[in-house]
């Protein structure tokens, strides 16, 4: 191979996060993952490229839709599967599921099922690195749905107001479970809502990896630097629907063959070929990406069901 | 033709589900009151996220089925101001987790203008949301706070529990003049029954005794019916005849009901899925407490949820949930059979 | 008086208003008044100037500053008056005090105490008005201070995206409690955050009556013909504390003079005697309207305590 | 200078108020931890909308004497965000009205986060805010609210009652590694004390017998200790011996303390400002009739406001909240004495 090794990342990153969602969705039907399942299948250049443009020290604040954001920062995904599996092995042993990953290690902050919930949470972790005068940025996840919640306001002026390191990043897929975001927000150009609090702000092609990775990078630097809170649009799609239960019935076939013709799991590749790739390269990646996730499903089958007798730990801090 | 020599009514009785009869409720009332609409996210285009609004779009258009933005406080308080405004708006707020968005407004405005204004206006809103665990939603989705609800005076609080009434609820709710909170438990949409064809209207208010008995009083509401039900059953196999009330109504309380139960049976066993700490069983073991004292031959018990955040792992989401084995073992405990 | 009917009653609304809110302050002093107060003393060519723009079938939501509004739309100075002594005479029985002042007849929606909570409910109000095709505009006054919460965005949101008749009034008077401006919002360029719904939006010199009630006027006409919502910003300033609890510790005695060489009970007369106004009209309107606060006070004061024994009356509405 | 010698202390024992006390309290926290701040709606520039950090802006600055834009949700948010990442904020919300605006971010994010996470993270987190009724500020700000949040398990709730639990709940709350909430009655801000110059630390939770008594245990918390209190008096006068129990913590209960003082009276009132369905008070007495079923004498009693939106004018407020009268006659009812 002769591209990059990043760039060899990025695709394993995005490769692994479709797998490992396929893999979710087949255990769904077989009933061994339960609950809400949100795939991020057609949107895995935002979590891979933003997420690679963070450093380690940055704090991670996603939505229930975040197995792409866990992966891409490291969670392993046997921990991940587990979890789904409600195992007391998964990250959260087994109580969060699917919605609620979280990494304390990895400062990832998870998962939330509540819409817009996660950005105030992300404005009081910029305030306590700013604080405590860690040079760290938050980066927050949410979909354009969450835009029109009060709690985005809310949060984008206290970031703004304060000068805050946050970098509010959202995944524009065009709908919020069936809603068009026509439907859902008179003036569509979302930057502009941003621009309101004096907010930097702009667009990003959220199904080219390489775009993403590089605006993050570039964003969170100028947050880093004093810069105050920046926001992304990322635009993106979904090629699933919004969640197991979801009958899909609110967009035509034509708009997702459409945006499938920008699949990043076909276009990358491309481009890594055109660069150099080796054609049997991808599929090196594939058999590695396969024994992972077959390892991270074995891991999970075989693990311990989360241990009803500690059903009343954790519901408040243990005495340190 | 003469009645007799009319052939044999189709057999086919067609079921109809929870969901179905929800859905039926609101037709009746969007067609015969035009002021009727329904709105809230995703009710329209994706036909409503528990499929309750499926097919009315289509019928009734994007005015009266109205899609809203992710924004509980603001469509919750504008289906408030429509109400005043001369309609009669039936709010969806997908499930009572979000509900905590909306709840400022429907706490200090719906509730309050009615007495503030000294009745210069009424607030004929109907809120419904989906309620309750069990379906490892896990610990942001898996609430059961109607008890709040019936907790403010100027609410009326409803938990339709069979498929009759969540056939004849909506349209009762909207003959109101006040607000009225639908409460609908998750596990509910698909159970099923037979309807007659032309379903007689429902009272809004008043308890239901679903299944009589002479040993002690099942107190119950919403999802948790077909498991006290189950209970009863198991009981009346070890020759504990139990009856079940089930509430509908848990504001205005049919606080007569319940004592005239119980002074019967002599003990109670009150199950709410809720957090037992400070969940509206409290309430109905407090008036027992208070006004069929001298009647009771055992300590009411309460059957809650444990009070852990609801995990998503199925053992564990179980053994948080009130279970018929819990049930079971509370009852026997008040008729003296300790196991 | 050579001046125009209409400019005499702008005059008269106003110290209606003042007059009416300097007998509040003496009567919450001798404690006739209890609860919150909030005058809108120094803001009266807003409620003045604003109301007189609407029809009498225009909706009207306020906020828990709204004793000058309700003056406006008409609403008795004897019932206001018996209401904030809580006499069973007053517009609520007694019920509402300041706080709360309700009309159903002058379709003034009140008074409300919790900050915002009002614009969702004009959201509904004119929903309800676009249905029934009914013309009517629903004005929606708050304050600038309520531009955080996120219910602004919402309902904002809402009226635009449904091309709702919504007139949103921001009374920008510079402070919520002691917070200045510049301290609650990124962006102290409050149409901004109007036009990113793409709601028209301008500011309005809310010291002059006349440009006060030529801006809604025009605003409602708009909103009105189809227009869909419309949002101005009506720069103003409270000479007193913001209630009568408030020590006013968080702007200097410099900046409310300044101010209060706008007051528009100096600058109004001024600009009518230059328009040839008789020198001592102004204290044949003061004398009027001494009369009418006296006849309310009186009133107030003869009136019949809120009776106990109907204290449980309309918690729920009577059946019809 | 011998001790002997030393000029007589002066006796000037100033007193100390609520308000003053929460604020030495605060004082003390950030002078002894700098994660601690205040942040909060009117804290700073304006001194606390009731007062309890003024002057504090001076001291500490505007980075640890916060004021933030009305904005409930989004900085009780931000507060639960910066305990996890490290810091130790003490959030003011003004009061319990608008907490509903911010009660997603508690139940949701506050209460679940430890547990979900299987530990990974804790909230150390404490939000101040005003409760009750009885100043005539109406339907929409006359709320007592904190039997809701006491339903909720990964929250803790105290209700400071004395001048010396006000100076002592701040750093004790901050030493609690879980969110905590503190319910300040609105009526007790003026209350005072002569306290020591160097106040014990406080515990957190556990209810703290006010009086003793042996014929009936009337169980508050909050605001209506005084009045309690005064009834307790009044009753000693006509020959009943009244034990108070004040809760302090609604969440956990100190059931233990509920019990022990009820199985020596058998008789128990409970007196709780709330909306008396499905007040906290229901919660008390369910646990006093589930648990002392045997040992009780009587039925209990259970006060609370009566169940309309709190009014403005004064006599109609009166009449809506619970009063001496009211308690002392729901006493006498408990030993058999009937007026
Ligand atoms: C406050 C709240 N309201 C409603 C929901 C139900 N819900 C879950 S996801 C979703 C759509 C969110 O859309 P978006 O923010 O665009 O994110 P996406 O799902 O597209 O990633 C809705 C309505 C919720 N979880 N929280
Ligand atoms: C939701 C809410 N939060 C806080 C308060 C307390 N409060 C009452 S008025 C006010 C300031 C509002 O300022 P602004 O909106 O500018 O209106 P103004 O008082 O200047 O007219 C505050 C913080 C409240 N009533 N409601
Ligand atoms: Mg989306
Ligand atoms: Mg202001």
């Amino acid at each position: 191979m002769t591209v990059t090794d990043d760039a060899r990342q990025r695709l394993r990153s995005m490769l692994l996060t479709r797998r490992f969602e396929e893999r979710c969705a087949e255990l769904y039907s077989a009933s061994k993952i339960r609950g809400f399942l949100h795939l991020s299948i057609g949107q895995e250049a935002v979590s891979t490229g933003a997420v690679r443009a963070l450093t380690a020290d940055d704090a991670i604040v996603a939505t229930y839709r975040e197995h792409g954001h866990a992966l891409a920062r490291g969670v392993p995904a046997e921990t991940l599967m587990a979890e789904m599996y409600g195992r007391a092995e998964g990250c959260c042993g087994g109580r969060g599921g699917s919605m609620h990953l979280f990494d304390a290690s990895r400062r990832f902050y998870g998962g939330n099922a509540i819409v817009a919930a996660g950005l105030p949470l992300a404005v009081g972790l910029a305030m306590a690195d700013q604080a405590q005068g860690r040079p760290n940025v938050t980066a927050c996840f949410f979909g354009e749905g969450a835009m029109a919640e009060g709690e985005f306001h809310e949060a984008m002026n206290l970031a703004a107001l304060w000068k805050l390191p946050v970098l509010f990043l959202c995944e524009n897929n065009g709908y919020a479970m069936g809603t068009a975001l026509a439907r859902s927000e008179s003036e569509t150009d979302l930057c502009l809502k941003a621009s309101a609090y004096e907010v930097p702000a702009w667009p990003v092609d959220g199904m080219d990896v390489e775009a993403v990775e590089a605006s993050v990078a570039h964003a969170a630097l100028a947050v880093r630097e004093g810069g105050g809170p920046h926001f992304l649009e990322l635009r993106t799609y979904r090629f699933r629907a919004h969640s197991m239960y979801d009958p899909d019935l609110y967009r035509s076939k034509q708009e997702i063959a459409d945006w499938k013709l920008r699949d990043p799991l076909i276009t990358y590749p491309q481009q890594l070929e055109a660069r150099g790739m080796e054609a049997d390269d991808l599929q090196v990646l594939e058999r590695e990406v396969k024994a992972e996730l077959d390892a991270a499903v074995e891991f999970a089958e075989g693990g311990t069901p989360a241990p009803v007798g500690e059903l009343l730990r954790h519901v408040y801090a243990e005495a340190s | 033709m003469t009645a007799a020599s009319k052939p044999a009514a189709p057999e086919a009785t067609p079921t109809t589900t929870y969901r179905e009869a929800l859905r039926a409720g609101l037709r009746d009332a969007m067609l015969a009151d035009d002021r009727v609409f329904l709105m809230g996210e995703d009710v329209g285009a994706y036909g409503g996220s528990f499929g309750v609004s499926r097919g009315l779009l289509k019928e009734f258009g994007p005015l009266r089925i109205r899609d809203t933005p992710l924004s509980e406080s603001g469509f919750v308080g504008a289906g408030i101001g429509a109400a005043i405004g001369g309609m009669r708006p039936v709010v969806e707020v997908m499930t009572v987790n979000f509900s905590l968005l909306a709840l400022d407004q429907i706490v200090n405005t719906a509730a309050t203008l009615s007495h503030m204004s000294n009745g210069q206006f009424s607030v004929p809103v109907v809120i419904r949301m989906t309620t309750g665990a069990g379906r490892q939603l896990a610990a942001q989705h898996s609430h059961s706070l109607e008890g709040w609800y019936a907790h403010v005076p100027g609410l009326k609080v409803v938990t339709p529990a069979t498929v009759e009434d969540a056939r004849g609820i909506i349209p009762a709710a909207l003959a109101d003049p006040n607000p009225v909170l639908i409460f609908e438990h998750g596990s509910l949409y698909t159970d099923s029954a037979v309807l007659p064809a032309d379903p007689a209207p429902i009272s809004l208010t008043g308890a239901a005794t679903r299944r009589s008995g002479s040993d002690v009083t099942l107190v119950t509401f919403g999802g948790s019916l077909p498991r006290v039900l189950e209970a009863a059953e198991f009981l009346s196999q070890t020759g504990v005849s139990a009856e079940v009330l089930d509430l509908r109504c848990l504001r205005p309380l049919d606080e007569d009901a319940i004592l005239a139960s119980v002074r019967r049976t002599h003990r109670a066993v009150i199950v709410d899925e809720a957090w037992r700490s400070g969940a509206f069983a409290a309430e109905v073991a407090a008036r027992i407490a208070e006004r069929a004292f001298y009647d009771l031959d055992a300590p009411v018990e309460r059957i809650g949820s444990v009070e852990v955040p609801i995990p998503y792992a199925k053992a564990l989401e179980d053994a948080a949930l009130p279970t018929v084995e819990r049930i079971v073992t509370a009852a026997l405990r008040t008729v003296g059979r300790h196991e």
